[in-house]
């Protein structure tokens, strides 16, 4: 194979080429500081209104409830932190899920060092929480629920409409992040009653380096950045115009057709799931197995780990992600895959195969005959791993 | 990310399998941590003659425990026991920082298997001794 | 005139097609998360750390010391709060000037409500801190000296070395915003005793949304973005890998040969000046006649208000900026002309121009010959003006 | 940012200057916040016959200054006391949001110099009782 095949979508995605076109004369021709007076300024002016239009259009929201970041991480960390600190007098309670974003968990946890309760919902063994839960965690000082629409790394999709609809009935603010949901699934934030809603360009074939943070007119923020008054004074530093530009065209064009993209999507992934369930043993399928994101797959191989797996991979041509711990040098694997119950040892031999648009029928099938033989390979070196005893040799 | 070296060892591992009737067996390492090797070796005269490894583990973990049992093989016990974790990294030609636990993986599984090895040794010669005494 | 003469530099910069070149990959091909394993992810790892190289390169750094951020303000805020917050232990007590940039006032001003004493040091009439008066003000639980490289507005230029000299006698941290001055003069950090250097890419003709801070090793530094372990767990979010790019290739570019282009920039702007002073009365150049920026000049014409001015160049197709309040919508002129003791009506009649690379002497005559008709149309319009009596009839 | 109206009133602004003998002039604003202005009316049977002004201000300002005039001009006082500053804000065909306040100049300017017309007025004819009382 001289391609890559290219499995890590969840990580990040290239950027369009027409989205990186509409960027282009924003770097060396309308270069323009936003806030500047003469027509340099204006015209970044415009491309920025536009962005924001787009972005707004996208998501049912209007144009002065979009604030545009560094990507997603910053519009979490605004979300939670700016919500938290502004409605304090309220209460200091919040309540979020264990699988969060470390973009979100970190922030909850920043806070409860400051003075603020965090209630960390579980989820059951398909990463799903109950709306149920939820309900019953609110409390009188309650002011904020963050939950994801979409885990980014088992894929699973949360009850986000009944939350929301708790959320108001209670009259609890309601974030989300939905960068691993934007153009994968609809996110209507009228219709769903979210106030706050996170979502990151270069998930969506848009640039890295910049997402944006929907809040709802009337949300008390305040601003975690301090510096100029950009963005109406609730995110400070001149306007990324090249990215926001690229943004606002990358969440139009992803927010398209989803339909169309998620069945391709499906069929493949469905294809590379059975595949490879029904042709590699001790494996399991991770996260919940039809409320999943179109493009996500996420495999457990018992007695292996994660990392070798993707080196692996990786010198057949194929780019993958893991759960596994060595990936990032720490020592506990995902948090993610603890929280749906897996053991360590089990969580640590785990894999991440997220499609995009360009992947096709032959690069699947190329994977289900490459996977099982690095799969075997391993698992002799393995020493948990023993065949006469039908493997299960691990406690 | 790794040395060549690194991923030749990752994907050519010297070494793998098992020793049925070893004279030392060392096993550090847990799952919970993501890492496991084991070791096992013969010895003869003070000699490794032979020694075989199964690792579960990242990369680095399976290259230094390749590069590891090669650095011993043939070696005498006292030589086999200078081995260190930057011995090993550095017949690599090196390993990212976050991975240098790896190579403390492999200097401490030799060291376990040898150490099996001399208390085994020294029970058999303590058991003959018993032996001969109860007789 | 059809084409726009650019006198905004101090605001932003166009990225060079140089810079924009080496950045172009790294969206549509090399356009992995270089946290990840497989190839994709290691080849935008070694962009990562090339760019890395250079940037501390150009500082005398280590690359190890080099942060990437999403801007100066962001360099800013983490610098200054994030070294006030994880040497709290130690005091409560920074030191800083009055004619500091946004980003790092409204850090220390976040820092003031949350139980740190701050002092702002005065400026004398052309901006210029003494450094005897840092000396004075450093108590004994003084944590942190702040004081910028070079004045954004006035172009003034501070005296670090005595500045990183004293805070290194009395063991105090010293940061300096170099944003205006990376490009502009040489920062050797080593040399110069400065503990934590902050820079923006798009001042010298690098890309938006990206910065560097410089923190060197050893100093304790919180991070003030929570999520990913990214930089060394000191700056969360997915690397903006394109940007970062561009920030090393523009930062070495922009650090060679300083003095060639200070001496091009430094005639054209003594042509500028000199040109103003003798054409238009009732006008002061604002700063240090010497110790200033070479591209950065600033005056002030009575009897009128910038914007108006501004919008006046804009249509004879020159882009400039002002002090004036009614730029930025809120009634208070720039905190830094009243810094160096304007009084309001004057600092709102204030003018920025700031020369670049491309700037030709044309374009400076060009100017030469339009801004005066403009003061003098825009003066007969205004009440304060009475030419008969000499101008001054406004108190 | 602004509409071509208001650069056209900010580029060519009607009714710039002074009436040396006017019969009421406002001045409102300061120059610490950055704008002044000064409005100069002429009054014949009720009807402003002649307006002038002067300003110190940004564009907005300046074009606010301008087209209040135009709307003024060959009014009644009644009828130029209804003048608010929407109605300014309109006639540039809208301000930016903060851009507002100048238009609240250019109101309570015209405001101002119809007042002063008026306590002349009344105070001319009290003056004019006062003498006639006094002599
Ligand atoms: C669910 C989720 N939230 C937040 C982020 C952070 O976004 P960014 O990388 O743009 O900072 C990511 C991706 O890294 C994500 O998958
Ligand atoms: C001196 C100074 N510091 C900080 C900044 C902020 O940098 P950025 O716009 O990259 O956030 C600027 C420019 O806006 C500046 O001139």
């Amino acid at each position: 194979m001289d391609r890559i095949i290219y499995l890590d979508h969840a990580a990040t995605t290239y950027t369009k080429p027409e989205v990186l076109k509409e960027m282009l004369p924003y770097f060396t021709e309308i270069y323009g500081n936003p806030s500047s007076v003469h027509s340099y300024g204006r015209e970044t002016r415009k491309a920025l209104d536009l962005a924001r239009e787009r972005t707004a259009k996208a998501l049912n929201a209007d144009p002065a409830e979009i604030i545009f970041t560094s990507g997603g991480t910053e519009a979490d960390n605004l979300a939670i932190i700016g919500t938290a600190t502004a409605n304090k007098k309220k209460g200091n309670h919040i309540i979020t899920s264990s699988i969060e974003h470390p973009a979100a968990l970190h922030s909850c946890q920043y806070l409860e060092k400051n003075g603020f309760q965090v209630t960390y919902l579980p989820v059951d063994e398909y990463g799903l929480i109950d709306p149920q839960d939820v309900k019953e965690a609110i409390k009188e000082n309650t002011i904020l629920i963050s939950i994801m629409t979409a885990n980014n790394e088992i894929g699973t999709i949360q009850p986000v409409r009944e939350i929301g609809a708790i959320a108001k009935e209670k009259g609890v603010l309601f974030h989300t992040d939905a960068v691993q949901a934007v153009g994968s699934i609809p996110n209507d934030v009228r219709d769903m009653n979210i106030d706050l809603l996170t979502l990151s360009a270069h998930k969506s074939h848009g640039p890295k380096g910049v997402g944006a943070l929907y809040a709802r007119k009337g949300v008390r923020l305040n601003h975690i950045s301090h510096g100029g008054a950009q963005e109406r004074n609730r995110r400070a530093g001149t306007e990324n115009l090249p990215a926001i530009v690229g943004l606002g065209k990358a969440i139009e064009l992803a927010t398209q057709d989803i339909e169309a993209r998620n069945e391709k999507l499906r069929a493949l992934r469905d294809r590379l799931i059975s595949g490879i369930l029904s042709s590699v043993e001790y494996t399991r399928l991770n996260g919940h197995p039809t409320k999943r994101l179109a493009g996500n797959s996420n495999f457990s191989f018992e007695f292996i780990e994660g990392e070798a797996l993707l080196l692996s991979l990786d010198m057949k041509g194929i780019a993958a992600s893991s759960g596994s711990a060595c990936t990032s040098g720490t020592l506990d694997p995902s948090h993610v895959l603890l929280a749906i119950g897996l053991p360590h040892e089990i969580a640590h031999g785990s894999l991440r195969l997220t499609l995009g648009d360009e992947n096709t029928e032959e690069e699947i099938d190329y994977v289900l005959e490459v996977l099982p033989q690095i799969v075997q390979r391993l698992r002799e070196m393995s020493p948990l791993f023993n065949q006469d005893k039908g493997g299960k040799i691990y406690v | 990310m790794y040395s060549e070296k690194v991923m030749d060892h990752f994907m050519n591992p010297r070494n793998v399998g098992e020793i049925k009737d070893a004279d030392g067996i060392g096993e550090v390492g847990n799952a919970r941590c993501g890492d496991i090797m084991k070791v096992y070796i013969k010895v003869e005269n003070d000699i490794i003659t032979d020694v075989k490894f199964k690792t579960f583990g990242c990369g680095a973990a399976i290259a230094t425990s390749s590069i590891s049992t090669e650095l011993i093989k043939g070696k005498s016990i006292d030589e086999a026991l200078k081995i260190t974790n930057k011995s090993v990294a550095e017949a690599l030609d090196g390993l990212p920082p976050v991975k240098m636990h790896c190579s403390m993986l492999a200097e401490d599984c030799i060291k376990a298997a040898i150490e099996d090895y001399r208390k085994k040794h020294l029970k058999t010669e303590v058991n003959t001794s018993a032996k001969e005494s109860v007789e």
